[in-house]
């Protein structure tokens, strides 16, 4: 199996992923959809320890801090949109257009 | 055809089928249970990729943790007739512009990876990487790895104060 | 030697004198704003005798250390020192000795000013340090900062203390004059980040001298020079204005207060053509050439389209406005031929339009004035009542035509003489704009001084009709005077000011190569 | 000689004081100018009689230098240069006597002073000019001095638009002059008549060059000379005081024309086709304005069109190759047509009108005034032993002897017509019952008016002396420093000329005098022929309908240009500029999912450019 094959699909998904968040209007989904963007980071990571210059586990442990970050990032998502939909009774994400004001 | 390519491509199929399933669906759960798909077929293809360990903690934090954290949140908010309603933002020029955007990201940087191959074939990677990523962890990395853990504190923290009930709301209640 | 700094930074003690004056003490503040205004005229008349007595000019010349930008690492270790630097030749001393006679007048003819004086004063001193500054600097970053100073200053006071339109115009003023700046700052970068300095005499060795060519950063093609020439002129095309760029002129010179039009008219339109002369021609001879067809197409556009619209105006402001654009075309006309004849004859009409455009907005500031209009057919026989105005007026409207004996004169013919070498039959087409400058400018002050008195027509926001008016003043007729003794002088006997440029133009024929 | 550049200065000074003192001297300018322009015209005598001994006298200083070239600017006396000086001053210093009675008590009367001093000093510096740059200066001072004095009455609007037209017309031909000279001055490399005439004689100017040159310049003069076509401004500049008429039609302004053709005469003499244009316009001109002069009314309208009549014979002159009879007759007219003008002044002075049909009956009340009057028009029509029958003579026999019998006739048929109309004028004004209103206060003007006409009068008789078959031609060996000699014309020319002119009288008399031949013989024949004579040949609504007209719908067309199509591409761009503002505006809705599309929408686009560039530009 060559790199770019791996390469591919992770571009695949990250496009995927992309697509979602920036049109999907529950809010649940483009928090999901951004985690989809995070793991075709890390499937990069890992492709380019096995397949890179320079194999080594460095990618390995960079995948691993993505997933650290995101898991953060899925925790404070979510408490922010229980907030928000504390206040406004919905996930919807063209409703929360207080930016404009 | 090795078993390796046949295994790949399983795989990649149902990443990918997971992900557009994901785009397709309508039902909220229906579309993180498809994901929870995607997240699996990944853990499989880092085993492929010799990351025997990050698979393990993809299936724990992914296909787990997260997926669980989702479906609460789904549980906690009201999602009532959303099988009628438009599952997306904007009109169809929004939509295009992204479809168009995210096409030609793409393509543009498919242009650059379609040929990249760098000869290597992973025989350089250490056989019992869980041991390797350990040790690197706690010696080379140990100053980022404590910064992971406050920063894990720091959102847990964030998690809580952010859902907690404040005073305004506990009136509306 | 700090004669240049001092030179051109004098006027802003007056700046720093009247902010200790309170708003309301009027005639102080004219005072110390025209006093100002008098040391930058001496020092440069000063250095203007000197001159003419022999003294080399170059000796005024300063440099300090200002910006060092080496510590990039990315960047050459010698390279992109920024210095501070004023230097001035035969060239720029005739612009310099021009802005700052004009500035003084415009300081008295100020006097029409009433409101918000203060402020007023202080922009008219800091548009004069810019002006001055741009004639003296010797580098293009510093070129640039003082053009900029100009532009604020000029916006300000076009849209604070204008007529009617007054912020359009401003706006209008700066978004044309901006536009040519932000062109002119890209072919300053691109020339400084190629050569390493923004020295004029620095630049002009490196770019065509085989030897200090290879002291270039990174080696300019003949294709990149051509860009840079076509910005820079483009750029300068902006503030000249050439046809079809002017439209902002017609705006500022109806809408600013006449005595800022004096100032505008007379020295920052011309600070275009010194920037093609400087550094067009200077910096970019053997490019030149390509554009010296289509810049005196140019010119002679320009006169023909200014003189023929200039002819049906009704408002003498627009009348005059009209007659700058035609007026500036003869400038291009000189470039265009680029030999001796048509760049002395460039230089001459800059500066001759300079003076005569200050009188003509003297007398219009005059005329606005007692009036309160200065359309012509509102007007009319003003010989009668006011004879000495109209004998001024009468005297700014011949040398407007061109009349020989009086400066405009020179610098048409000696343009016209250069191109008359290269395109005989364009010049001629050209020439035919003399025609046109006689009909217009007679018609405009003839309708306005001969004729039927039309002075009983109460003028514009008053019931009364105006059976006398007062003819011109001391602080009127003075500036006028002097203004008119300069003209005849220049037109007289222009070897006085011929004979400055020598040196400065040889350089440039040296590198043009002929 | 080598003073001969005070002799202009005298006239500056007198106009520079005058303008400056002038408010506070009042009547006492008139001793200025009058003083100022005595010494110059004794300094112009002393240049003339130092010229007779010596030789040509040049004198250049620096005016200005374009590389390595130099400008000059300088005197030069030649024997036509000093000619023209004596002839300019004289006639100007009788001018400036004769207004002192004309203009006495007029509120500007100082001002009027200084304009004929500058007039006067703008005349004789272009007649001391040594090179055409000079020339070419002065010529257009010389406009700016009958503008002036056209302008005088500015209170008239009829004075205003004859002045404008007056600048403007003349510009129009200086406009042609200058890029002859221009022209000449990149053949030649030099403004120098010598030099000039250097290259025309070595071949260095191209024949083709030396037509073209040629004919630029003499359109210079067909403006200042009012040949036609550009000869419309002329009549109009009646307008101005007429002592200032007598001046520009006399001496100065018109003068000019012929004086500038004559200084450039080998020039012209290298090109036949200049020649021959010369010629045809001049003798053109002469038949045509002396036809119009034929139904004019206005006393000093006739007076004008019989001026550009005259001045073109001096083009047919000067383009039959006889230079010294283009002078001579140049000469003549100065005096007869500067006393035809004061005598003509004095008459208006007398009845305060200009219209010859509400005058008659005058040969009495004006007993100094209409024999003077007289005698200037059997001079201008060329009766025997009268100044202009010789020079007239001179001229037909060198339109003769050059070969041009049309010319030949054409100009014996303006003489006829000139005699005619001369004395239609006489007979009209001071023949006859009186027509006029102010009967009782009709009196003959002061001394100070007199005395100029007088000595105008003797000299309209005697000038004529000069240059005859009989007593030798002191003028012709003058101007040509004795290489002169006289063409043998037929005899017969003469006697046609003396005749012709007789015959004009004659009829005249007949028509105004005794009334044998009804007066509305012409307009009764012929109406439309007599109305398209009033209005001279519908010249003015020619140019009204075709270049002024022209001029000013592509003026209106370039306004149009200028408000909508310069006006909208410049809003058109800031249009899109703010177009793009408002689109950016728009998209700063507060929806998240906008911003980052934008965001993302940028970085696909910087990528692709990336990409598709391979990043080498950076």
């Amino acid at each position: 199996m060559t790199l770019s094959a791996y390469l591919a699909l992770s571009l695949i998904l990250f496009c995927i992923g992309l697509y979602g968040a920036l049109t999907k209007r529950n809010t649940v989904i483009v928090l999901i959809c951004i985690e989809l963007m995070l793991n075709a980071v890390n499937i990069n990571f890992v492709a380019f320890a096995k397949y890179g210059p320079h194999p080594s586990v460095h990618g390995h442990v960079f995948a691993l801090f993505a997933i650290a970050v995101a898991a953060a990032e899925a925790a404070v998502g979510l408490a922010a949109l229980i907030a928000f939909y504390r206040n406004r009774k919905t996930v919807r994400v063209d409703e929360a257009n207080s930016l404009k004001h | 055809m090795s078993g390796t390519d046949i295994a790949f491509f399983l795989l990649a199929l149902a990443a990918i089928a997971g992900a557009v399933m994901m785009l397709q669906l309508t039902n909220v759960v229906h579309m993180v249970l498809s994901l929870v798909m995607t997240f699996l077929a990944i853990a499989g293809l880092y085993v492929l990729l010799s990351a025997e360990f990050v698979a393990v903690v993809q299936v724990l934090i992914y296909s787990g943790a997260i997926t669980i954290i989702m479906l609460f949140a789904i549980m906690l908010t009201r999602h009532h007739a959303d099988d009628k309603e438009r599952q997306t933002t904007g009109g169809v020029g929004h939509k295009a512009a992204a479809a168009f955007a995210v096409l030609a990201f793409g393509l543009a940087v498919y242009a650059g990876i379609r040929t990249l191959d760098f000869g290597a074939d992973g025989s350089a990677l250490p056989a019992d990487n869980a041991k390797a990523i350990g040790q690197w962890l706690y010696s080379y990395y140990t100053i980022p790895f404590e910064i992971v853990s406050v920063l894990l504190l720091v959102a847990l923290i964030g998690a809580i104060v952010l859902a907690k009930k404040d005073g305004k709301g506990a009136e509306d209640e | 030697m700090t004669f240049l700094s001092l030179l051109v930074f004098s006027p802003l003690l007056g700046i720093g004198l009247l902010a200790w004056v309170r708003k309301t003490e009027t005639n102080m503040i004219q005072w110390i704003g025209t006093a100002a205004t008098v040391p930058p005229l001496l020092l440069s008349l000063f250095a203007f005798i000197q001159s003419v007595r022999g003294f080399p000019l170059e000796r005024l010349d300063e440099a300090h250390h200002w910006v060092r930008l080496a510590d990039f690492p990315f960047l050459t270790d010698a390279a992109y020192v920024i210095r501070y630097e004023l230097g001035i030749d035969g060239l720029s001393l005739l612009f310099i000795v021009l802005t700052a006679v004009l500035g003084t007048l415009a300081a008295v003819a100020s006097l029409l000013v009433n409101e918000e004086k203060k402020g007023y004063f202080m922009w008219l001193l800091a548009l004069e340090v810019g002006m001055l500054g741009v004639f003296a600097a010797a580098n293009f970053i510093w070129f640039f900062f003082f053009l900029e100073v100009t532009l604020v200053a000029m916006f300000l006071l076009v849209g604070k203390w204008g007529g009617f339109e007054r912020e359009r115009a401003a706006y209008s003023y700066l978004l044309y004059n901006g536009f040519g700046s932000a062109l002119l700052l890209v072919v300053i970068a691109v020339l400084v980040a190629r050569t390493g300095t923004a020295n004029f005499a620095l630049l002009g060795d490196m770019l065509h001298h085989p030897v200090a060519e290879g002291q270039l950063i990174a080696p300019l093609t003949s294709e990149a020079r051509h860009w840079l020439l076509g910005g820079l002129l483009l750029a300068f095309a902006f503030k000249l204005p050439a046809v079809p760029l002017h439209r902002w002129l017609i705006r500022v010179h109806v809408e600013a207060p006449p005595p800022v039009v004096m100032l505008h008219a007379g020295v920052l339109l011309k600070i275009a053509a010194y920037g093609m002369i400087r550094f067009g021609i200077g910096l970019f001879p053997d490019e030149f050439r390509a554009f010296a067809g289509v810049i005196a197409a140019l010119g002679v556009v320009n006169i023909l389209y200014g003189a023929l619209l200039a002819l049906r105006q009704h408002e003498l402001k627009h009348v005059l406005a009209y007659s700058s654009v035609s007026h500036m075309g003869v400038v291009l006309v000189g470039l265009g031929a680029l030999n001796e004849a048509g760049i002395q004859g460039a230089i001459f009409q800059s500066i001759a339009h300079g003076l005569i455009a200050a009188l003509s907005f003297l007398l219009v500031g005059v005329l606005a004035d007692r009036w309160g209009t200065t359309d012509i057919r509102r007007l009319g026989g003003l010989a009668a009542s006011m004879p000495v105005f109209s004998g001024y007026l009468l005297t700014a409207a011949l040398a407007l035509l061109g009349l020989p004996g009086l400066a405009g004169f020179v610098g048409e013919f000696t343009a016209f003489l250069g191109l008359f070498a290269k395109k005989p039959i364009l010049a001629a087409v050209g020439a035919l704009g003399l025609i046109f400058a006689a009909a217009y400018s007679l018609k405009a002050v003839l309708n306005v001084t001969f004729g039927r008195a039309r002075g009983s027509q109460p003028p514009a926001g008053q019931s009364e009709p105006r059976e006398a008016v007062a003819d011109l003043r001391m602080n009127e007729a003075v500036p006028a005077f002097i203004l008119v003794a300069l003209i005849v002088a220049v037109g007289v006997y222009p070897q006085l000011l011929a004979g400055q440029l020598a040196a400065a133009l040889e350089t440039m024929m040296n590198g043009l190569g002929g | 000689m080598n003073l001969a550049w005070v002799v202009p200065l005298f006239p500056l000074c007198s106009f520079v004081l005058l303008l400056w003192f002038g408010r506070k001297w009042k009547q006492t300018s008139a001793y200025v100018g009058i003083a100022a322009t005595l010494l110059s015209l004794l300094a112009a005598f002393g240049v003339l009689v130092s010229r007779l001994g010596g030789a040509t006298y040049e004198a250049n200083w620096t005016w200005m230098k374009i590389g390595d070239a130099t400008l000059t600017v300088g005197v030069s006396v030649t024997a036509l240069n000093a000619w023209m000086l004596v002839v300019v001053a004289l006639v100007s210093w009788l001018v400036h006597i004769y207004s002192q009675g004309y203009m006495a008590g007029d509120e500007r009367f100082s001002t009027f002073y200084a304009y004929l001093g500058l007039f006067t000093f703008a005349m004789l510096g272009l007649v001391l000019s040594p090179n055409l740059l000079q020339a070419y200066m002065f010529w257009e001072l010389v406009g700016l001095g009958s503008f002036l004095l056209i302008g005088f009455y500015f209170y008239k609007e009829e004075a205003k638009a004859a002045a404008k037209k007056a600048f403007i017309m003349t510009r129009i031909g200086d406009v042609g002059f200058l890029i002859g000279v221009l022209l000449l001055f990149w053949q030649t490399k030099s403004f120098d008549y010598d030099d000039i005439f250097r290259a025309v004689g070595n071949g260095t100017l191209s024949p083709g060059m030396t037509t073209l040159t040629a004919i630029l310049i003499f359109i210079g003069a067909i403006g200042k000379s009012g040949q036609f076509p550009l000869h419309t401004w002329l009549p109009d500049a009646m307008e101005g005081p007429t002592p200032v008429s007598a001046l520009i039609h006399a001496a100065t302004m018109v003068a000019a024309g012929v004086y500038l053709v004559a200084a450039l005469f080998p020039l012209y003499e290298a090109s036949a086709a200049a020649m021959m244009t010369v010629a045809v316009i001049g003798g053109g001109t002469a038949v045509f304005a002396a036809t119009i002069g034929l139904v004019q009314t206005d006393i000093k309208r006739v007076l004008a069109y019989s001026t550009i009549s005259q001045l073109g014979y001096m083009m047919l002159a000067l383009g039959s190759g006889s230079y010294v009879a283009a002078i001579f007759h140049l000469t003549t007219h100065a005096f007869f047509k500067a006393l035809l003008f004061l005598a003509a002044g004095s008459v208006i002075h007398a009845v305060h009108t200009q219209n010859i049909e509400e005058m008659g009956g005058l040969w009495r009340r004006l007993p100094w005034t209409a024999p003077l009057f007289l005698v200037g028009a059997l001079s201008i029509s060329g009766v025997p032993l009268f100044a202009g029958f010789f020079s007239k003579d001179e001229i037909l026999a060198a339109a003769w002897t050059n070969g041009s019998v049309g010319l030949f006739w054409l100009a014996v048929a303006a003489a006829l017509l000139t005699s005619f109309y001369m004395f239609r004028l006489f007979f009209l004004v001071f023949a006859g019952e009186a027509r006029h209103r102010h009967d009782g206060a009709v009196h003959e003007a002061p001394m100070s008016m007199t005395a100029p006409m007088v000595v105008l009068g003797v000299l309209s008789v005697a000038a004529g002396y000069i240059q005859t078959p009989w007593f030798g031609s002191f003028l012709g060996e003058w101007l040509t420093d004795g290489a002169y000699h006289h063409e043998a014309a037929p005899g017969w020319i003469a006697v046609v000329a003396a005749s012709v002119s007789l015959a004009g009288i004659l009829l005249a008399w007949l028509m105004y005098g005794k009334r044998t031949v009804p007066r509305d013989w012409l307009s009764a024949r012929a109406p439309y022929g007599y109305e398209l004579l009033r209005r001279h040949y519908y010249m003015d609504d020619l140019y009204r309908s075709t270049v002024v007209a022209l001029v000013s719908s592509i003026s209106r067309l370039l306004g149009y240009v200028d408000r909508y199509l310069v006006e909208g591409l410049v809003q058109f761009v800031t249009g899109t500029v703010n177009a793009i503002a408002a689109a950016g505006s728009r998209g700063q809705n507060g929806q998240a999912q906008t911003y980052g599309l934008v965001a993302a929408a940028g970085l696909a686009m910087l990528v692709v450019i990336f990409a598709l560039t391979g990043g080498d530009w950076l």
